[in-house]
């Protein structure tokens, strides 16, 4: 093997605390090394060309930069290699800038350091080989799990580009929690009247398959070749026949049910649409609330509906569809609240969520637009809101903040004052976080045109008094304790991920973090992407979101969703785990441990043998650390690779 | 108050009150939920999360010499309701532990009814109203204070003229003379 | 139930101002079939003044009565005073750290041998009995009476630290009342500070926080309250006359404990649970009792309680 | 002695500790503390795998016995595995590892390991600090024969 | 004996049904057994069970995979059987297994100790074992060795001399020990200086026969064994205190949380080194942390190839 070592000034960054000389000096010593020298900027473009010249100068089958962190840079010098006429694997980097030069002072133990890294890189790339990526055949249709805002946007981006598009909801309708908002912030317009066209677009596209009412049953395959089972829920309705009519609901005996859809304000019917917008507008039986499931003499639905639609007999369906890529745009859910007992913990009837407000805010909601104390109907005059409930509260296990109450916040102030002209708003908060186009100006509007009091500070306790509610705060500019009688108090309860978020995660295999949000492929450079392969997010299954970033990362998701699938055949990770079948013994301990379900039991002659699936295959190498004989190495990781490094430094 | 110079904080001060409670005070965000729920905070002079942030400032003399660390009733609102978990009356009874060791008056009367009720122990081994009472009279020269009281207490036969004293008085009062020697050995909380 | 023995410790008010919640407890637990051990020659706690002044002192004084009460053999240590709960309890959480529990054992020179529990007797009666099995053993329901369960805010908070019932909406007492017949207010200002020990040198802090939970106690047609603390008790019902000139309103408010109240449901006789020690008088909320006599068994002749 | 100690000068002879680190998340923390300039002592040498369920407890042995006075492997926080399990099973692992380093007469202080995420620089300044005190609070560790001594280096620092 | 001979009739039962059938029968010498592999009834009549059937017969089994074997085991040959089973190497319906109540073996090492002054332990005329005792004739004299005194340290501390689980049993089940881990409490009172010297001193009579790795039944590389492959390539082939102690580290390892402790390698190594201290080591580790011995159960997956979220034995490093 012929090594080229190049060693980065990176300005001064490197070279002022490391002997960069000495470096290059040393290194044109080691084993298989036929070339070394240094060079001010390795990744600038002049910098690259030397490397490109010296592998064709020097024949070089092999290359060593040491500069930077390989999260940075490894890419970059993969391609200045492969340009060179090299695989891209013949490349190896020592990190001397962020674990030496950045890190230490003096000058004389950097150098030492440094050689010994150009030293481990050196005897690794002696063995590597090169790898080439496999190419395999990719499903040009996408999932999208989750019918609120992010994953209509990203269904409709997707299948505008020509792809086809399947969207899973859980729900009877497509929507989200924005169907359930009222009005927006902050230019104040109605949230249906924006949503709703992109919802009736969503159902009438030819290349997008809706499945509401439905779940995802599993998920098995891999990148551009997923297999999906989708549980459609028995709606004890045929969607077929169901025109939306609306009788049912209005014949249907059983009224008295937990609506839902309108938070539990109001009631809703055994068979139900959850909002005259709906898509699909039809009808789902509950069968908990119906008293033909409770065993009851009922079937006035199935007497009354014009077109015999109704079905009690209805079981779920299962429905496998292949695709090439999912986006996972599962949204949040309200946290639990309950948990605060100075609040009353629930026991108090008006003391509500802000979703709750929404819905009595709405038009269409069960107050018909009226805000009116749940406890007596009456029309209250002095409401208090008090944000950050289940939100920075590390007490409760919430320690983040959830980013839109803030604003929401002011957006119900103003909308109070709107429909009850002589109420009066408190707001009581920790910090106004109001950063966005029209933010802030908005949280300013509510208080001085809409005379919204802002009190900083967090309330203690809400209880009681005659048929007012006492809330007692803290107004810790003033720094005094404040009290003030509420005929309503809203509570801006923060968001965590979607309850069954975790269930799913497992099903895609994808991380997920404690409030049950998913993990991004990388915080800031992969924002949508998962560190699954094919698997994207949108929304505020990443992390809460407003309307407009839940948007953007629908059309982020689907932009990552076209690029991967634009082509017909995908290129897989070479760095997976190979088996040597002659040294294998069948003994199945790589199969048990291996998190992506990657290999399996082949059958060779008669012998049990493990089988990479490579294009499954993340490159974790736990296989490889646990087979005892060694027989499954993880490419570019080997045993041998890894040791040639340990011994590198012990072993001259 | 006097404009605070903040490079000048008594960082020590703020150390030691960390490892007596056991508490990190930099983890207090200053929402003002203790002061929100505090029962006694109209007795203050400055409120709990004021008192919080002065600790975090290292404003040592201003907080040992308020009335807000005297005037706590241990009633534990704070501490219930802190987002962040602080034991914040944990905190301002090692205020008021640091406040008598310098010497800080504090609310008078609270510190002579409590040294007044700790000496009633040492002697007796068991807390003597009555005899507390005068006691704490005698020190606060409240001579007439809840004068009205002792009727209905004589009624009802709930003061006992005569302590009770106890077999292990002199080892309870071995307690407090061990405390009294090993003061300036400990801080009177976790090392 | 169970047939174990628990070391009690009635603490001071309880041979002073509170000698009828002392009393009343023993005879409702002697009634209920629990067992308690005084812990021989026991001190005082040091209650909010020793853990004002220092907290290894207060700790001391608390490892002091469980040395004493070593001598019994038990571990389990109940009090119904609340204070003496808190002392206790903080004494044995905080000596978990061994440099604590070191100073601690230089202070009281006898180290404990075992390792302790402390608990109210209201939480030995919920878990134990629990008001299930005192249902059952209900003689004289006290229907018709309406109350405010009152706990104070040192029995169950913290949460983190106490470990019993709710910090917020404590509902042991109400629960067990309600099997006694009683009916139960859903009284919000539950966990309240009264003032506690400021009563002495701060009178008028007492007035205007326990005046709060009377005055709010009264708005909700209260027939009384129930408490399970002596300083409570103290404050609110030795202390209503001066409250009510001190907050102008005009309330007479009986202050039970709710050992008293289980007491008369359960049929003990009046100089088990003295009554007549309620400094404001409890016979108005007394005569509201509805008594329900089975069919079959003729009236008892009235006025059994000697005036 | 070693080389490091001839060219620093003053500061106290290197000793030869070995980090496993996984990828995505201790290598990015080791990162993330250059980028923060937070400053550490020179005596680790970060050996980079995909992940610390890679690590092979024999990695530790071997480099243990041959000539390493200290190693340290840090991977990603539990349940925040770039690979969802790969540190769980590392963790059983690395444990029993470190149970079975008295009985061969290694101090098992000379093995931590820990976990780091990308975004905690100040946490590895913590842990290489605090671990190569440790170290060389234990001296440089006793050789087996056949093992390789640590001359070698003065030849090629020259 | 009754056992032996109630053995035999369960194995001439048995011989119909299976390919084969494993016990001990005559070994070099009168006071060892060897394995023994009975195919037909007339081989039946020399098997032998007992102290000097010392071989733990589980060995065999990975290689009789697809044919039907019928096993007599010892206490510590059932955990091996049954570990292979966890791990799914061997197919239970293809083994049928054998148990009896085990007395303990006897130590080779301990009676040649004993035999010295006299002769070599193949110099025996007769050699009888009894209830209690072996009676050796040598050199026309008998020794009388009490079995308490020559029998393996393994056997002294057996919690489970029935098999763990069998299809037959022959005899009364006899009562078991705790094991306490003595040995290693004997290490572990010298200082940690003086641990490594002892390794050192030990390691260094290594030969590399890899006798060791042969008699693990658990040792399931066989002809890969990372010990002679270049990839990987673990170990050196340099005469070196280092790469001997790392192979035995490397099968301690590979048999954490598997090991059963039969205690074969040790008995099968020539220089008397004592290597399954290692594995006994990483079997106290696993025991304490995942209350796990291996062998116990053909139905419990090995602890190191599963993890709880949470790790409730597991003390990390507060740093």
């Amino acid at each position: 093997m012929k090594i080229g070592v190049f060693i980065c000034h990176c300005g001064s960054n490197i070279a002022a605390t490391v002997d960069v000389k000495k470096v290059a000096e040393t290194a044109g010593r080691m084993a298989e090394v036929v070339y070394a020298t240094d060079a001010m900027y390795a990744c600038s473009e002049p910098g690259q060309q030397a490397i490109e010249e010296a592998v064709k100068k020097y024949a070089l089958s092999g290359v060593v930069v040491a500069s930077c962190s390989p999260r940075m840079h490894e890419a970059t010098f993969r391609r200045t290699v492969e340009r060179a006429g090299l695989n891209r694997y013949m490349f190896e980097m020592a990190n001397i800038r962020e674990h030496v030069s950045w890190i230490g002072r003096d000058q004389g133990p950097n150098t030492v350091k440094a050689i010994e890294l150009v030293r481990m890189a050196v005897e690794k790339l002696r063995l590597n080989r090169a790898l080439i990526p496999r190419k395999l055949p990719a499903t040009r249709r996408a999932l999208v799990i989750g019918g609120g805002v992010a994953g209509i946007q990203a269904s409709l981006d997707c299948a505008e580009a020509g792809l086809e598009v399947v969207l899973v909801e859980r729900e009877p309708s497509i929507g989200g929690k924005m169907s359930k908002l009222d009005k927006t912030f902050p230019t104040v317009d109605c949230s249906s009247c924006i949503l709703g066209p992109r919802m009736v677009d969503v159902a009438q596209h030819e290349r997008i398959t809706l499945y509401a009412y439905s779940e995802i049953e599993s998920v098995s395959g891999y990148v551009g070749n997923f297999e999906v089972v989708i549980r459609k829920k028995a709606a004890y309705v045929d969607w077929d026949k169901c025109t939306g009519c609306g009788l049912c609901i209005e014949k249907c005996p059983s009224k008295k049910n937990f609506d839902r859809f309108n938070e539990g304000l109001g009631s809703a019917a055994a068979i139900n649409i959850p909002f005259p917008q709906a898509i699909p507008k039809k009808a789902v039986i509950r069968a908990e609330d119906c008293r033909q499931f409770q065993g009851k003499k009922c079937g006035i639905c199935a007497k009354f509906c014009p077109t015999g639609a109704i079905n009690h007999e209805q079981q779920d369906e299962l429905v496998t569809i292949q695709v090439g890529a999912i986006v996972a745009a599962t949204g949040y859910d309200l946290a639990d609240w309950t948990v605060y007992g100075e609040y009353g913990a629930g026991r108090y009837a008006d003391v509500i969520t802000s979703l709750q407000y929404e819905r009595m805010l709405s038009a269409s909601g069960p107050f018909g637009g009226h805000i009116k104390r749940p406890s007596n109907g009456e029309e209250p005059k002095s409401v208090v809101f008090i944000q950050c409930v289940a939100s920075r509260d590390p007490s409760i296990g919430r320690p983040y903040c959830s980013g839109f109450c803030c604003m929401y916040t002011a957006k119900q102030a103003i909308m109070t004052r709107d429909h009850i002209p002589d109420s009066q708003s408190y707001v009581f908060y920790m910090d106004i976080r109001s950063p966005g186009k029209g933010y802030d100006e908005f949280t300013r509007r509510a208080q001085e045109e809409y005379g919204a009091q802002y009190v900083r500070g967090r309330v203690s306790q809400v209880y009681p008094r005659g048929n007012k509610l006492v809330v007692r705060g803290a107004d810790t500019l003033l720094g005094s304790q404040v009290e003030v009688e509420a005929d309503l108090v809203v509570l801006a309860v923060g968001g965590e991920g979607s309850r069954e978020a975790a269930g799913l995660a497992e099903k895609l295999r994808i991380s997920y973090d404690s409030f049950g949000f998913f993990l991004e492929g990388h915080p800031k450079l992969k924002p949508v992407e998962t560190n699954t392969a094919g698997v994207f997010l949108a929304g505020s299954c990443q992390g809460l979101k407003d309307i407009p970033f839940s948007v953007s990362q629908g059309s982020a998701a689907a932009a990552k969703t076209l690029a991967l699938l634009s082509r017909d055949m995908l290129e897989s990770d070479p760095q997976t785990a190979q088996v040597d079948i002659k040294r294998c013994i069948g003994c199945g301990k790589c199969i048990q441990v291996c998190p992506f379900q990657a290999i399996r039991e082949a059958d060779l002659r008669g012998q049990s043998k493990a089988e990479v699936l490579e294009a499954v295959c993340q490159g974790c190498g736990l296989c490889n650390a646990t087979c005892p004989q060694g027989a499954i190495q993880l490419s570019h990781f080997t045993d041998n690779q890894v040791l040639a490094e340990v011994e590198a430094l012990l072993c001259p | 108050m006097e404009h605070v110079q903040l490079g000048r904080g008594d960082t020590d001060f703020i150390r030691a009150v960390e490892t007596e409670s056991g508490q990190k005070v930099s983890r207090c965000y200053q929402c003002g939920n203790c002061t929100a729920g505090c029962p006694m905070s109209f007795t203050y002079d400055f409120t709990v999360s004021r008192i919080m942030r002065l600790i975090q400032l290292g404003q040592k003399n201003t907080v040992l010499s308020s009335k807000a660390v005297w005037m706590c009733a241990s009633c534990e609102s704070c501490s219930t309701r802190c987002p962040n978990h602080i034991e914040v009356a944990r905190i301002l009874d090692v205020c008021r532990h640091m406040s008598r060791r310098a010497g800080f008056g504090g609310a008078r009367n609270v510190r002579l009814f409590a040294d007044a009720f700790l000496q009633s122990v040492r002697w007796h081994g068991q807390s003597h109203e009555l005899g507390l009472m005068a006691v704490y009279k005698l020190l606060s020269m409240r001579l007439f204070d809840d004068l009205t009281l002792a009727p209905d207490m004589l009624l009802k036969n709930k003061l006992p003229f005569k302590p009770h004293r106890i077999k292990g008085r002199d080892e309870v009062a071995g307690i407090f003379r061990r405390y009294a020697q090993g003061r300036g050995l400990h801080g009177g909380g976790k090392k | 139930m169970s047939a174990k023995t628990y070391a009690y410790y009635s603490g001071c008010s309880g041979s002073g101002t509170s000698k009828e919640y002392d009393l009343s407890t023993r005879a409702l637990c002697a009634a209920l079939g629990i067992t308690l051990a005084d812990v021989p020659d026991w001190s005082c706690c040091g209650s909010t003044p020793a853990h004002m002044v220092d907290h290894a002192l207060s700790a001391a004084l608390s490892a002091r009565n469980l040395a004493q009460s070593e001598q019994l053999g038990l571990d389990d240590f109940v009090t119904p005073c609340p204070s003496c709960l808190k002392n206790t309890h903080n004494a044995i959480e905080q000596m978990r750290d061994p440099g604590f529990r070191k100073e601690v054992d230089r202070l009281t020179m006898r180290p404990l041998a075992r390792k302790h529990r402390a608990f109210s007797v209201l939480q030995l009666i919920y878990e134990e009995v629990t008001p299930e099995g005192l249902a059952l053993k209900i003689k004289k329901p006290l229907h018709g009476l309406k109350l405010a369960a009152y706990y104070g805010c040192l029995l169950t908070r913290p949460g983190r630290s106490m470990r019993f019932d709710d910090e917020e909406n404590p509902v042991s007492m109400d629960r067990l009342l309600e099997a006694a017949g009683a009916g139960m207010l859903p009284f919000p200002l539950k966990v309240e500070c009264c003032g506690g020990s400021f009563g002495i040198p701060r009178g008028d802090v007492v007035a205007r926080l326990s005046g709060r939970i009377l005055e709010l106690a009264c708005s909700m047609g209260a027939d009384a309250l129930v408490v399970a603390c002596p300083l409570c008790q103290m404050n609110l019902d030795l202390r209503q006359k001066q409250i009510r000139s001190a907050v102008r309103l005009n309330f007479h408010l009986p202050v039970f404990y709710y050992t008293q109240l289980l007491g008369l449901a359960l049929g003990l006789p009046e100089d088990q649970i003295l009554l007549d020690k309620l400094v404001t008088d409890p016979k108005p909320a007394l005569a509201k009792i509805e008594i329900i006599r089975p069919p079959d068994v003729p009236a008892q002749p009235a006025k059994e309680v000697p005036a | 002695m070693s080389v490091s100690s001839t060219v620093s000068g003053a500061a106290a002879p290197e000793l030869r500790i070995v980090g496993f680190l996984c990828n995505w998340c201790s290598y990015g923390g080791a990162d993330t503390a250059g980028v923060g300039r937070f400053i550490q002592p020179t005596d680790l040498r970060i050996i980079r795998l995909p992940c610390s369920g890679r690590t092979n407890p024999l990695f530790i042995a071997k480099a243990l016995l041959q000539g390493a006075d200290g190693v340290l492997v840090s991977g990603c926080h539990p349940r925040d595995c770039h690979y969802a399990e790969g540190n769980f099973y590392a963790r059983r692992r690395l444990e029993v590892f470190k149970q079975l380093l008295p009985v061969l007469g290694v101090d098992p202080r000379r093995f931590e390991y820990t976990w780091v995420s990308a975004s905690e620089g100040q946490r590895w300044q913590m842990v290489v600090s605090k671990f190569t005190e440790q170290i060389h609070s234990l001296g440089p560790a006793r050789r087996l024969p056949g093992a390789p001594e640590l001359e070698w280096l003065r030849e090629s620092a020259g | 004996m009754a056992v032996q001979e109630e053995l035999k009739k369960i194995i001439l039962g048995l011989l119909p049904q299976v390919d084969c059938v494993i016990g001990w029968g005559p070994g070099p010498d009168l006071l060892c057994a060897s394995p023994y592999f009975m195919r037909r009834p007339e081989e039946v009549d020399n098997f032998l069970a007992g102290p000097m059937a010392t071989q733990n017969t589980a060995l065999y089994l990975p290689e009789y995979k697809g044919k039907k074997v019928a096993l007599v085991v010892k206490g510590c040959d059932s955990r091996s059987v049954a570990q292979l089973l966890a791990e799914k190497l061997i197919a239970r319906e293809e083994v049928r297994i054998i148990g009896f109540p085990c007395a303990g073996v006897a130590d080779m090492g301990k009676i040649a100790a004993r035999l010295a002054p006299h002769g070599e332990p193949g110099e025996a005329e007769k050699a009888v074992y009894g209830e209690k005792e072996l009676r050796i004739t040598m050199a026309g004299r008998e020794l009388v060795l009490p079995l308490a005194e020559i029998k393996a340290d393994k056997c002294l501390r057996c919690a489970h001399p029935n098999a763990v689980f069998s299809d037959h049993f022959a005899g009364e089940k006899a009562a078991g020990n705790d094991d306490e881990f003595k040995d290693l409490a004997a290490l572990e009172t010298m200082s940690l200086e003086d641990r490594f010297s002892f390794w050192e001193k030990e390691m260094s009579r290594c030969v590399r026969c890899y006798a060791c790795r042969n008699a693990c039944p658990l040792c399931v590389c066989r002809d890969h064994c990372v010990a002679s492959s270049r990839d990987p390539h673990w170990l050196t082939q340099a005469d070196g205190v280092s790469d001997k102690l790392l192979f035995q580290v490397t099968h301690a390892l590979h048999l954490a949380g598997r090991c059963t402790g039969c205690g074969e390698c040790q008995r099968a190594c020539p220089a008397g080194i004592p290597v399954l201290l290692l594995k006994r080591a990483l079997s106290r580790a696993v025991e304490g942390l995942f209350g796990h011995s291996a062998g116990l159960d053909p139905e419990t997956r090995p602890p190191l190839l599963t993890f709880q979220v949470e790790e409730r034995t597991i003390k990390e490093k507060a740093w």
